[in-house]
């Protein structure tokens, strides 16, 4: 048997936790070659990321222990090499890329600093390193690397941070190159981007890639060959069309159907009564010009989707309309009245009207509540809705609404899981019976699967209860199947507005074609398609 | 002690040239640790204890002093004898060549600066309260002689001259921190906080004293002065506590003219009752605090002076320990309708003196054994002062005030008009037979003043009950093995570096 | 840079007008200086005499207002005891407790992020509860006791240091010692709790996968991201030395500023009391300033 | 909803009642187990102690003073020897843990609440508010704590309340400054920004969603305050402005036992002993609580087998 670069074999590992023991990863066996690149794919909790903390040392021990298994490296064992031996492998052998650069690069030192103490730590020359570091900067794309070197991590956008960390890992040439979710915090241009960075490097150094994600779409994009984990166990292994086409295990097969962007498009009508209309909405923070005039009309009982990348003045937007922010300048005109002109006490009565639901349910269900205080509180603040007898009942019958349990009243919002933290959220907001709801990047946060069901429940709202929704995300595919109108926004200004068919099929912006062509297809055929066409 | 005084010249003149001459004594530089540093080294502040510790008689010399090592009372210093004129004015004759330690001749002139400075209204000299009542005018006679007229006639005024520090006349009027004086040191360093030192001077007009250099330093806690004796850091520590007395070859005792007692508040009931003031002083067992809270040496108080006072009474007997007595006059006191249920609040000063708060408590637990109903309060000494002097607080309870009062100057007149007489700002009560023997012997000379003085002791005691008299308190110090000395009733107040011999 | 020192200073300008105005008023109302400074016996008149001289007859508002003239000048008055311009006795004695602090916080810094961030490192291990115990214990020893304890100890049974005052190195090692003690054992736990989380950070992570050894990953890569707290503490455990350490200074006759505070307190000497408020409260003022240059000096993202 | 669903619920068994966590975890920390035990015996002397011992405690002996511990032929209550006028250390002590505890509790509920009360202020309301706040505690804190100790004791008298009042003012401007620093941070999370989505009124949001989630913080900074408080009060005894006879504390009983240190050690030792415990415990037991109170570090105390070290 010819020996693989990489050669995970058995590996089990167990993490203590609060309710027992977990097993993280059982028993699960994979290899990769050089030149090669495999993708593992897996949703939060399928312990996808644990083999790879494993083959890093990075596993904590305790509360983690390895079980079993081995794991080779060009045929050496590395669970049983001697610490120094072991951490000589990390860095000039293996090199690693995280999901968030930001938290993973050291904010109080510079990142010239950082690349060179790669080197420097497997015995480099201080200034053949740094010369080094300079190239590095240069080749993963960072404009005037020498003056880069002095910068601290919070001086670069996001795309930027994740290509300094793609510097520092090269910097040694390693053999092989682990990255946990190296793309999903960025934006989707930026996305491509630094995807096609990888693979471009990946052919200049020869090393193998194994890539973590839980997006379909990446996958399609870089990967040669794809295992897919569930629950701690491998469920299907082998190359990404194979899989892609025909998937044998039937979580696979959820997977798959849960990606964006295949379901039938509303026809996106324009008559109706107009709910709210904006016009001419200016927001500066200092500077920083945020909003720079932003005018539309929203139709009840319809979906308006606000697509834009960070910076864009999307989430601003939802603040000022909210009143969480002053505007400077415009108005918004609600029920005949200006929303920018209320006083404080009819902003609370519009409050009943106007909700939001937001990005993240971790963050914002405070976690000291249970689910009951949580959604009862509506009442509590605004009294008049119902009286207190009846709140049990009304609680129950929302939490049946978006999905949960009665039984589910008494518990803390951390001993659900993030789909359904966020379906306690939206019953939080549908206890006001409000007539507008705001989705703050409501399923960004989510896992693909999730994200389907929540979005099919907020289109279920709308047909039953007539509320409208501006959503707003970063992403087209998501808004894809939900929105009638579709806004996209980039840095503070509206770039294209229109029914949803018209932006889908035919976006007349080049920015709006730019991010529909940036968008990563799960199918890998069309995937490929694209890359030919950017090529 | 005597025979180590003469083996100690012994090896000292063996290591000179003669065993037999005092005058070839050794000589050196000492260190000498007290509790508190002095704040100012202003010649008429002597009389405060800090003060005075330093410079009284060290630097800043006055015209006569009191013997408190054997009985020849006042002794001349500056000046060389003393008379008292017709007119009742005094008149003292000085000493000749004597020199300031600026180089100044020291002459009538400075004597009667040197009052006019104490006199002054421009600095408040503490000197100045041992005048109070009187108009003081001072006569130059000539260079060597000066008339002092007091008003009223001054018969202890040679005494009280003994606390009236002389300075050249060219000190200003206003606190001096170098001081010049026609002692036998001179100041030579002062860095505040860390020591003061006197070193001897070449141009004194007495005996050269074999201390040639004393430093001072300060430390507030007792055991670290008693350490540092013990370590060689200090040669002589003048108050350490009783508890780290322990080694007899260098720690003494002696007696140091602080008597403690309680004074009773008698414009208040119950306490202007007679039984009852009777029936406190029977409740506390005095006996059964020496050796325990009070240190062995201490004794017993029939007075506010210690016995070494003129006037002391040697037939006032103290009140015996006699619970069984004072329930007796307690209840006699109830059926006659005092109000002897009501709580009396002892006030006393934290740290006023060692042991206070066990002696207090142990006081308490006394008195409410005989059936007092009694309160303890501790306050800090601003506080305790508000309680000590008048005017007292209007709507006051029963007081019992702590105290402890010092004189070590020889005479009651100190001492009896402050705290017995009806206009004296720390006394409780006012009585006219009081008020008028404390004026008649304070005017009285001789044995007549002895005698009044005793007369009005035996009175306060016996008859007015006028207080809780306690103990008059000893002190400890450490001495090294290496000094002659052997702390005095005066040490607290002054420390005459002469008088410490080095063996 | 500037501006944020000058709106500092202007803040802290405030602060200090408030508390001189509090305390002013307040200790003039706790007692009588004049029946502290003469015996009691001295007569009504001298006391009164007294208190002409001072100007503490005149009404508060006006002592008030001739006491910010003077302030205003430079003046700080003049001790009543020590018959010396109060902020020359203030600024002797703080010399001393400046270098006393000064030398105290430098060692027990050093020590306590070593002993800290190796406790932190192998947390739960045996050092770890070692140096937990021994920092919490000697955060909860009564000072004075340990004074008196290490004076009989080191000075009186083994003779090797003096037992007290000033003058050579040696005389500085026991009050330094026992001031050392308590600070110690908090920064000790601020920089293990700041430690701990600091190493299970995500750019520690990072360096792990590239192979850093444990050394630099503590001592460079988590210990100054873990300072930004334990630069808090460290200012607030200075500020009370700076306020003097009264139990220590009184204890081994060290001529600090807080022996000098309470004395000057209990004497009711008030210019002294107030000359010393104003030099400690603008020493805190500067370190605090210090402080907050360290902050920037230790994480870029202040900075920019 | 009624009980019996609650039961039925397969994930809600799993998960147990605060409560019972607690107490697991509790018995899952050997070290914080025992300073648990021993603050509960501490709190009940506080509370029984006085009636229990208190005679014994004020009676007095001068024969018998400074008698030496563990002489066991007078009685269990001469164990820890007796102070300067012949009473037993054991009885003093019991008797003094109500004062102790008292005054430190007292001054730190105090200074506690009234910090966290003007933290909350200081971050949340207007910057103008917050600034005159925030002098406001630089003022405290250049404040020499024996100046307010001489002030407060002078014009009010000295009483327990009154040292427990002072004790509380030094330490107003710690819970003051952690608050703001907290409430800042948390007024821009997530839920808070529901919160106002909804209407809620400031009150509301800070007391019913910012203050919970200070709160760990701030306990684990009373405990740690706790010692701060009962060594600052033997300080104060020490200095002759604390706490004064016939009130007894540990801190009092320290500094009077001072002075016999080198020929009665046991004077100063025993209550020495007893605040150096109470701290310990105390730290043991807000360690324990941090790492119980925060979920990322919880599975070391709920790890069903014990990991090595």
């Amino acid at each position: 048997m010819a020996e693989h670069l990489l050669d995970v074999r058995n590996l089990s590992v167990e993490f203590y936790t609060a309710s027992g023991v977990v097993k993280a990863v059982r028993n699960i066996s994979y290899h990769l070659d050089r030149g090669e690149t495999l993708a593992i794919l897996g949703e939060s909790g399928s312990g996808k990321s644990v083999s790879s903390a494993a083959i890093m040392n990075l596993i904590d021990m305790p509360p983690g222990r390895i079980t079993s298994g081995e794991i080779f490296l060009d045929g050496e064992d590395l669970l049983t090499m001697r610490p120094d031996e072991r951490r000589e492998v990390n860095g000039k052998r293996i090199a690693m890329i995280f999901q968030d650069p930001l938290s993973h690069l050291n904010p109080v030192y510079t990142v010239g600093w950082q690349i060179r103490e790669a080197m420097t730590t497997h015995g480099l020359p201080k200034d053949a390193a740094d010369a080094q570091a300079i190239r590095l900067l240069g080749r993963v794309g960072i404009p005037d690397p020498q003056a880069a070197m002095d910068k601290y991590p919070h001086q670069f956008s996001g795309g930027q941070r994740q290509r300094v960390m793609i510097a520092m890992a090269l910097a040694l040439r390693p053999d092989l190159l682990i990255a946990d979710e190296p793309t999903t915090a960025l934006d989707v241009t930026v996305q491509a981007d630094v995807l096609a960075l990888l693979k471009e490097l990946q052919r200049e150094i020869g090393m193998g890639v194994l890539i973590i994600t839980h997006d379909l779409g990446v996958v399609a994009e870089i990967a040669d060959r794809v295992v897919v984990m569930e629950k701690g166990a491998l469920v299907e292994s082998g190359t990404v069309r194979e899989v892609y086409k025909n998937p044998k295990h039937p979580y696979t097969r959820r997977l798959i159907a849960a990606a964006p962007g295949k379901g039938v498009m509303h026809e996106g009508e324009t008559q109706g009564e107009v709910l709210l209309s904006v016009r001419d909405v200016c927001k500066n923070y200092g500077a920083f010009q945020a909003l720079k005039g932003v005018s539309f009309d929203l139709m009840a009982g319809q979906t308006l989707a606000i697509v834009g990348e960070s910076g864009s003045g999307k989430s601003t937007l939802a603040r000022v309309l909210l009143r969480l922010d002053e505007p400077d300048s415009g108005q918004a005109i609600w029920k005949g009245r200006d929303l920018f002109q209320l006083s404080p006490r009819e902003i609370y009565r519009l409050r009943r009207d106007l909700q939001m639901v937001f990005q993240d349910p971790t963050q914002s269900l405070n976690p000291r509540m249970t689910v009951f205080q949580l959604v009862s509180e509506a009442w509590v603040i605004h009294p008049d809705i119902l009286p207190r007898a009846k709140w049990r009942e009304r609680v129950a019958e929302l939490l049946q609404q978006v999905g949960l349990s009665p039984d589910h009243m008494r518990r803390y919002p951390h001993q659900f899981s993030g789909g359904q933290r966020q379906r306690i959220a939206i019953a939080r907001a549908l206890a006001l019976e409000p007539r507008l709801i705001i989705c703050d990047e409501a399923v960004s946060a989510l896992d693909v699967s999730v994200q389907a069901q929540v979005i099919e429940l907020l289109d279920k709202l709308r047909r039953q209860t007539g509320i409208s929704f501006i959503f707003i995300a970063h992403d087209l595919p998501v808004v894809r199947d939900f929105a009638d109108q579709v806004m996209v926004m980039q840095k503070g200004r509206i770039v294209e507005l229109g029914g949803v068919r018209q932006i889908f099929e035919a976006p007349r912006e080049p920015y709006t074609q730019a991010l529909l062509a940036a968008s990563l297809d799960p199918d890998p055929d069309v995937q490929a398609a694209h890359r030919a066409r950017r090529a | 002690m005597k025979k180590t005084l003469i083996s100690g010249a012994l090896i000292a003149g063996a290591t000179l040239f003669s065993a037999l001459s005092p005058a070839l004594a050794a000589s050196g530089a000492i260190k000498i640790v007290l509790p508190e540093e002095a704040d100012l080294l202003e010649p008429c502040m002597a009389t405060r204890s800090n003060i005075g510790r330093i410079i009284m008689e060290n630097v800043s010399e006055t015209l006569t002093e009191l013997d408190v090592r054997g009985k020849k009372g006042v002794m001349p210093r500056l000046a060389e004898k003393w008379e008292q004129n017709a007119d009742g004015s005094w008149r003292f004759h000085l000493r000749q060549g004597v020199k300031f330690s600026d180089g100044t001749v020291f002459d009538a002139k400075d004597v009667k600066h040197s009052f006019d400075r104490v006199m002054s209204d421009k600095i408040t000299c503490e000197a100045k309260r041992y005048f109070g009542g009187m108009t003081i005018t001072t006569n130059v006679v000539d260079d060597n002689t000066i008339d002092i007229k007091t008003q009223p006639v001054q018969p202890i005024l040679p005494l009280l001259m003994s606390l009236v520090t002389i300075v050249p006349e060219s000190t200003p009027m206003q606190f001096v921190r170098e001081p010049v004086g026609t002692g036998p040191y001179k100041l030579t360093n002062w860095t505040p906080g860390q020591q003061i030192v006197l070193e001897t001077r070449e141009d004194y007009w007495g005996k050269k004293p074999s201390v040639t250099k004393a430093t001072y330093l300060f430390r507030a806690d007792p055991s670290v002065r008693a350490a540092m004796v013990q370590t060689g850091e200090a040669d002589l520590s003048p108050s350490i506590s009783q508890l780290d007395a322990t080694n007899p070859k260098t720690d003494f005792s002696y007696l140091d003219s602080e008597t403690v007692y309680l004074r009773i508040d008698h414009n208040i009931a119950p306490l202007n009752d007679v039984r009852v003031r009777k029936a406190l002083n029977l409740a506390i067992d005095r006996q059964a605090f020496l050796g325990t809270l009070v240190p062995e040496g201490a004794v017993l108080a029939t007075a506010i002076v210690p016995p070494t006072t003129l006037g002391w009474n040697p037939d006032v007997k103290q009140f015996p320990h006699d619970v069984a007595a004072a329930k007796k006059l307690l209840a006699e006191a109830k059926a006659a309708g005092v109000p002897v249920e009501t709580p009396i609040t002892i006030i006393a000063r934290t740290a006023n003196f060692p042991n206070v708060t066990e002696i207090m408590e142990a006081i308490q637990a006394q008195l409410q054994e005989a059936g007092f109903k009694v309160e303890l309060k501790f306050v800090e000494v601003a506080e305790h002062e508000t309680y000590y002097s008048k005017p007292f607080k209007e709507g006051r309870g029963p007081q019992l005030v702590a105290a402890m009062h010092d004189n070590s100057k020889g005479d009651p007149s100190f001492s009896m008009f402050f705290k017995y007489a009806s206009k004296g700002t720390q006394s409780g009560f006012s009585d006219p037979k009081v008020d008028d023997l404390i004026q008649r012997a304070s005017a009285a000379v001789g044995d007549e003043r002895a005698r009044l003085w005793s007369q009005l002791i035996a009175y306060l005691h016996d008859d007015v009950v006028a207080d809780v008299l306690l103990f008059h308190m000893v002190g400890f110090a450490r001495v090294s093995e290496k000094l002659d000395f052997k702390p005095t009733i005066a040490t607290n107040s002054m420390l005459q570096l002469s008088e410490i011999g080095i063996r | 840079m500037l501006s944020f020192i000058r709106k500092r200073s202007v803040a802290s300008l405030i602060s200090l007008v408030g508390l001189i105005v509090m305390v002013f008023f307040l200790s003039r109302m706790t007692g009588d200086p004049a029946s502290l400074f003469l015996p009691v016996e001295a007569s009504a008149e001298m006391k009164q005499q007294f208190r002409e001289l001072h100007g503490l007859n005149d009404p508060l508002l006006v002592q008030f207002g001739r006491y910010v003239g003077d302030v205003v000048t430079g003046d700080l008055g003049e001790s009543y005891r020590k018959a010396r311009p109060a902020l020359d006795v203030v600024t002797e004695a703080f010399t001393w407790t400046l270098w006393l602090a000064l030398i105290t916080m430098s060692l027990v810094t050093s020590a306590a992020i070593v002993v800290g961030s190796l406790a932190a490192f192998r947390s739960g291990g045996f050092f770890d509860r070692i140096a937990s115990m021994l920092s919490l214990i000697g955060a909860s020893v009564p000072d004075f006791w340990l004074a008196i304890v290490a004076i009989v100890l080191f000075s009186v049974n083994l003779a090797w240091l003096p037992t007290s005052g000033t003058g050579s190195v040696l005389h500085w090692i026991l009050p330094i010692g026992v001031l050392f003690v308590r600070p110690f054992g908090i920064i000790v736990q601020v920089v293990r709790g700041s430690m701990i989380s600091a190493l299970s950070s995500a750019y520690v992570k990072t360096a792990r996968a590239k192979g850093v050894r444990s050394g630099p990953i503590i001592f460079i890569h988590a210990l100054r991201n873990a300072m930004l707290p334990v630069i808090t503490v460290i200012g607030d455990q200075a500020a009370s030395l700076l306020n003097g350490a009264v139990v220590v200074e009184t204890i081994f006759g060290f001529p600090g500023v807080g022996k000098l505070m309470i004395d000057s307190i209990l004497q009711r000497d008030f210019n002294v009391v107030l000359a010393a408020i104003l030099v400690t409260a603008l020493a805190i003022f500067l370190m605090n300033l210090l402080i907050d240059l360290c902050y920037a000096l230790l994480d870029p993202r202040i900075r920019h | 909803m009624s009980l019996s669903s609650t039961e039925t619920d397969p994930a809600l068994r799993e998960e147990p009642s605060l409560g019972v966590r607690m107490g697991r975890m509790l018995l899952a920390d050997k070290f914080a187990l025992v300073a648990a035990l021993f603050l509960v015996v501490m709190v009940i002397l506080a509370l029984v102690g006085p009636a229990w011992l208190g005679e014994e405690a004020v009676r007095q002996n001068l024969r018998g003073r400074n008698l030496a511990p563990f002489d066991w032929s007078r009685g269990w209550i001469w164990c820890m020897g007796a102070d300067a006028l012949g009473r037993p250390l054991f009885a003093r002590i019991i008797v003094a843990t109500q004062n102790t505890l008292m005054v430190a509790a007292g001054a730190v509920v105090l200074s506690a609440a009234i910090g966290t009360f003007l933290g909350l202020m200081a971050g949340f309301s207007s910057p103008r508010i917050s600034q005159i706040i925030m002098r406001l505690a630089d003022v405290i804190m250049s404040f020499p704590s024996l100046l307010i100790a001489v002030i407060v004791l002078y014009l009010l008298g000295s009483s327990i309340v009154n040292l427990m009042v002072v004790l509380s003012i030094t330490r107003i401007p710690v819970y003051l400054r952690t608050t703001r620093a907290e409430v800042l941070e948390i007024r821009e999370r997530m839920f808070v920004q529901a919160a106002r989505v909804m209407g809620a009124s400031s009150n509301r949001i800070l007391f019913r969603h910012i203050l919970p989630i200070v709160f760990p913080t701030l306990t684990t900074l009373a405990t740690l305050d706790f010692a701060y408080v009962m060594l600052a009060e033997s300080a104060l005894s020490f200095l002759g402005i604390g706490i004064q006879p016939p009130d007894i504390t540990w801190g009092l009983m320290i500094s009077q036992g001072r002075q016999y240190l080198t020929n009665a050690w046991w004077l100063s030792f025993w209550p020495g002993l007893a605040i150096i415990l109470t701290t310990l415990s105390l730290n043991l037991l807000s360690n324990w609580l941090r790492i119980a109170l925060d979920p990322v570090q919880r599975w070391r105390l709920e790890m069903k087998e014990p990991a090595n070290g």
